[in-house]
């Protein structure tokens, strides 16, 4: 079950130069939101711009029926929302997408976050703590550009896990970007899970594969609709063996990122 | 009181004159998630190939002003699998099943509509032919009267229901080619597909799109297809659909006063899933305040004013 | 580091790409008391008929999505007048004056060419073939290439000066087009005039113009204008000016990156009279940005990306 | 010589439930201003809506550069208006179209103002009595719909000019429209100044024709560009006999209401 309607905007909190935090209530969302879900919201009451925007769920309160997103400042849609004033209502189609399972067991396990890419492995690592995963077996790199977007609103430290931040920049954390800590975190015991933009994605990828193990990939995708009818924000993956003969023989196979994803495993991605 | 908005086009009873456009639907499942589709007047299915088809590699799609290119490259999981995967779905439903066919040759047309025939629960088929005419070297059907004749006279023969001509908007006179689908034996005419459009991205200097190309729809696109619905309007006697930008009830009700008499609502989908439900609403409030109770007599009633 | 955004068109010098658009300029006189505009790259005037035209009667124009309407109906004050109460005022200013022409016949177009010959200090004329032909029932001169040919040859004999032809989009085939008027002699070719589109008021239940149809024009039209240009741009080998939604620096360099040697700026003067200023402001920046110091150097340099 | 640019919004005032009065900072259209003037505003940096939109000048303070127009809450353009904070900057051209001569010697006159026709008729009555004309031989109507949308601030009644205030419901001074309290008032011996909605000016007309004295409209009509370059704004009018042979022999000559109006004289709009 997906919920399309005007949400209202309960509480709007500014954490960085170019980024907000936005809590909207919604007890079906908040509800039946798993992580590594997102939801499409309209931007605008007129078509400046046209399409809604998608945005991670970053957590959830089962008590209140609220939700709430950690969105930057990027461009026509992103502004109009940081123009929105508590109370206000929206509209909002969610939850979107396959989402990641909780984390099971106690192997070890690396979080990439690469701006952006932060709220949907926060609420991945929460939930799986909460579920009685050890907080100390997760390594949490928390990455962004440059200190002015970067997304910690400081809840991650409060978990107790082994926190890495960093910025390209070095202006906050350490200096280098997400792939540049992973390298040096990741072995063959460990599995990845990573949300950012395409290119940090692709190097993740690879840098799996060379390190011999296992990952989840959450992408990144322009996306019209964001509930599958549109095939709009379609990727390339690799082919499976079932695929039976199709009419174009592409030497690629096409899957949904707002519904077959956003979160893909490891090496199915073909990459650009 | 209680107002009449069912509407029936050449034997094809709709509950309501609101449809879903081929592409922006699917085939139903993922819009059956937020709600109940058989309060849709009817469905236009992703038009569909004999063989399931990827489509063109990403990007497929872009924003423009009030608008939005796509380049899918028609993909869709073929006959086959659509009837023994997709069609027992949308039959649960109670509203119009209208299945979107595209080929690449008047054969593979000819095929699909032969296998779609055997099915009583598939209620019509639209003919997409803005499809590149391979016998043709790739001349679009939909580009001359006579190419869009032929595709339509052979599915006329080998499809006992209502056979849907769906037409494509890049063309120099839009009346000569309604004229010729619907001497064709086409039993309804539906308009606008997109129009060709692309748009470049001036920081890498390459096209948005894949494919260079896509179709433009969306809001931007709505006054050029109310204008070729009114023009075809003036010249067939078959009903017809109006398709193009109609994202609200007001835009809706254009269509319907320029003498459709149903309408589809594409990219309007992607920006709010329940806008045909709001639609529907809205066009029975507005007979109410209106003080009208039957939806058919306003098709066609715009009227032209002294000036 | 100094710029060079002067272009040449087939022996037509404009200090910069920036023109503004047929019967988005008036005569210039207007624009001429917000800023000085010797600034432009060159002006177009309002369509000029033999005789002075009222046009059609209000309502002439209508908003819609990131777009307009307009059916003013070639209001203009008529070559003489033209000749000899605004030319000489264009003439003070040291910019490209470029005549537009529109007739109800061949005869029309040669007359007018004939009269404009005269004057050196026109220094080119563009041709609006968006124009109902008298003699072919008001079929547009622009709908087919025999037509649009023909017209362009007769000018062609008569006016020493390069000649613009002004395409339709509302054709299945610009490409057909294009190629007909360069054969026919064309210098340039610009495009688009406006897509034919329409509105409805529901509640009146009438037309928004009192023409019915006018012609759709802004931002919204923008994707379907730089597809035209990209396709004619690959058959013709002479200089294109793009035409279609153009307001911002951005859409200015995807019209030259598609191949267009200088763009013109219409419904954007509405909104913004300095439209065409920020422009041509914005082209030196963006060259500033890329390192690059020369606006020939952009000029079709779109590549087609590997997916 | 007209300004486009863009100006600061000084200061803004609600007047009634849908009416506000906005202040811009702009020594430039402010010296030049004349009454029944007006100014295009572009009420937003996209493209909803597309066009500005026309706003007759309110009033003018030479001394800090400033000036005022009063709108009403109608659609898209003027709901954004009415969203500008104080401090906002936004896109504005002017002075534009004829405007009013002002008013000379001591013949009497009447004022016809209804809703968003109140503002230009405010200015060239107080800049008429600054100038020497006798405020008591003005009779100013200044009618509204209802009570709600008067585009009455007070102004008005400091002026010392006989004041007749009417609502077509009654709800707000005397019960009857402008054109009503125009009957009684009106005689030979008075000169006309009206502006208001197509409607009431087209009756105005024929009224001024009845009682056969002179008066001066100002018209509306949609305005694209505001400053003569469109043609979109055109009005028929009565041809003059200097008309040559058109091409087209219409029965009507066209006038831009942006350019040669807003203002006409009684008798030369041809009404649809
Ligand atoms: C599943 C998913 C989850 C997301 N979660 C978050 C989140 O939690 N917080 C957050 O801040 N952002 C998130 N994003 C990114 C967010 O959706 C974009 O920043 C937003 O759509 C930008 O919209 P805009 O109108 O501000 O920018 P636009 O004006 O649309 O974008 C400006 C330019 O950036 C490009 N662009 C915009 N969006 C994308 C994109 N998604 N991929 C590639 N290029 C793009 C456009 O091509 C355009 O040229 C998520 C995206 C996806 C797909
Ligand atoms: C010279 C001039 C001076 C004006 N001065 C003032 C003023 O001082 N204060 C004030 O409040 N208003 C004034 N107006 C009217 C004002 O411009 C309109 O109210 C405004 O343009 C409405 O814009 P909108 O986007 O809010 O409404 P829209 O959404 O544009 O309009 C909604 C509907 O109303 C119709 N409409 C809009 N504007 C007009 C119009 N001008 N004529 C006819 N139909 C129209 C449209 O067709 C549309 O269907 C003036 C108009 C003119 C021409
Ligand atoms: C993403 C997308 C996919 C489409 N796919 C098809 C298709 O498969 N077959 C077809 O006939 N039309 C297709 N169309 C065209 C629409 O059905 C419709 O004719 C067009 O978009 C105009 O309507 P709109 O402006 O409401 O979207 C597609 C449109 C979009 C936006
Ligand atoms: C109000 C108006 C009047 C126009 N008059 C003419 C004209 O007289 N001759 C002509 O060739 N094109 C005319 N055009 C078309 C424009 O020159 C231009 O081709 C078209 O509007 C697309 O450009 P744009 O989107 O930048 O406006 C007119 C357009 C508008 C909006
Ligand atoms: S965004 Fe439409 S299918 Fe994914
Ligand atoms: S509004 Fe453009 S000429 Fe008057």
């Amino acid at each position: 079950m997906k919920f399309s309607d005007y949400f209202q905007v309960t509480k709007k909190e500014r954490i960085s130069d170019s980024v907000y935090r936005l809590v909207f209530r919604s007890p079906d969302i908040t509800a039946s939101a798993k992580p590594g879900q997102f939801v499409q919201i309209r931007t605008s009451h007129d078509y400046f711009p046209l399409w809604p925007r998608p945005f991670s769920i970053y957590d959830t309160d089962l008590n209140t029926g609220e939700f709430s997103i950690i969105f930057k400042i990027f461009g026509c849609g992103t502004s109009k929302l940081a123009n929105l004033a508590e109370n206000d209502k929206i509209h909002i189609l969610g939850p979107l997408g396959n989402g990641f399972d909780l984390i099971e067991g106690d192997k070890p396990v690396i979080m990439a976050g690469g701006g952006v890419g932060i709220p949907p492995l926060y609420f991945l690592t929460a939930r799986s703590i909460d579920k009685g995963y050890p907080a100390e077996n997760i390594t949490f790199i928390s990455g962004a550009k440059t200190k002015k977007d970067h997304f910690d609103d400081g809840r991650l430290a409060d978990l107790g896990i082994n926190l890495v931040v960093c910025s390209d920049d070095g202006s906050y954390g350490k200096s280098g970007t997400v792939v540049d800590m992973l390298e040096n975190e990741l072995n063959d015991q460990k599995t990845v899970y990573a949300c950012g933009p395409s290119g940090m994605l692709k190097k993740i990828d690879s840098l799996i594969k060379r390190k011999n193990t296992a990952g989840m990939l959450s992408l990144e995708a322009l996306m019209p609709c964001g509930f599958g009818i549109c095939s709009g924000c379609a990727i390339k993956t690799v082919p499976g063996d079932d695929r039976g003969s199709t009419d174009d023989n592409r030497d690629y196979h096409l899957k949904r990122v707002c519904l077959d994803g956003p979160v893909f495993k490891a090496g199915e991605v073909i990459w650009r | 009181m209680s107002v009449n908005l069912s509407v029936e086009l050449a034997g094809l009873r709709l509950k309501n004159p609101v449809l879903t456009a081929s592409g922006c639907f699917a085939y139903g499942e993922e819009a059956s998630e937020i709600y109940d589709i058989s309060r849709l007047g009817g469905i236009v299915t992703k038009s569909l190939t004999y063989l399931p088809r990827e489509g063109h590699p990403p990007p497929k799609v872009r924003e423009t002003d009030a608008g939005m290119l796509n380049a899918i490259g028609l993909s869709n999981v073929g006959i086959e699998n659509f009837i023994n995967e997709k069609l027992p779905f949308i039959s649960k439903y109670d509203t119009a099943c209208i299945v979107s066919i595209a080929g690449s040759t008047v054969d593979e047309y000819e095929r699909l509509a032969v296998r779609l025939a055997e099915h009583e629960n598939v209620d019509a088929i639209e003919v997409n032919i803005s499809c590149p005419n391979v016998d043709e070297g790739g001349l679009e059907f939909g580009a001359h009267s006579r190419a869009a004749g032929e595709v339509i006279a052979r599915i006329r023969k080998r499809f006992p229901r209502p056979v849907i001509a769906k037409l494509s908007p890049n063309v120099t006179d839009i009346k000569e080619i309604a004229k010729s689908v619907a001497d064709s034996g086409a039993d309804i005419i539906s308009l606008i597909n997109t129009l060709v459009g692309t748009s470049i991205d001036i920081e890498k200097r390459t096209f948005h799109l894949s494919n260079i190309y896509g179709g433009l729809s969306g809001p931007a696109v709505r006054p050029v297809a109310l204008a070729m619905v009114y023009k075809v309007a003036q010249v067939v006697k078959i009903p017809i659909i109006g398709i193009g930008g109609i994202s609200t009830t007001s835009d809706a009700l254009e269509f319907l006063l320029a003498g459709a008499s149903a309408i589809q609502v594409g990219t309007a989908m992607f920006i709010d899933p329940k806008a045909p439900l709001r639609i529907i609403d809205g066009l029975g409030n507005y007979l109410v305040k209106h003080k009208e109770n039957n939806i058919n007599d306003i098709i066609g009633k715009v009227g032209i004013d002294e000036f």
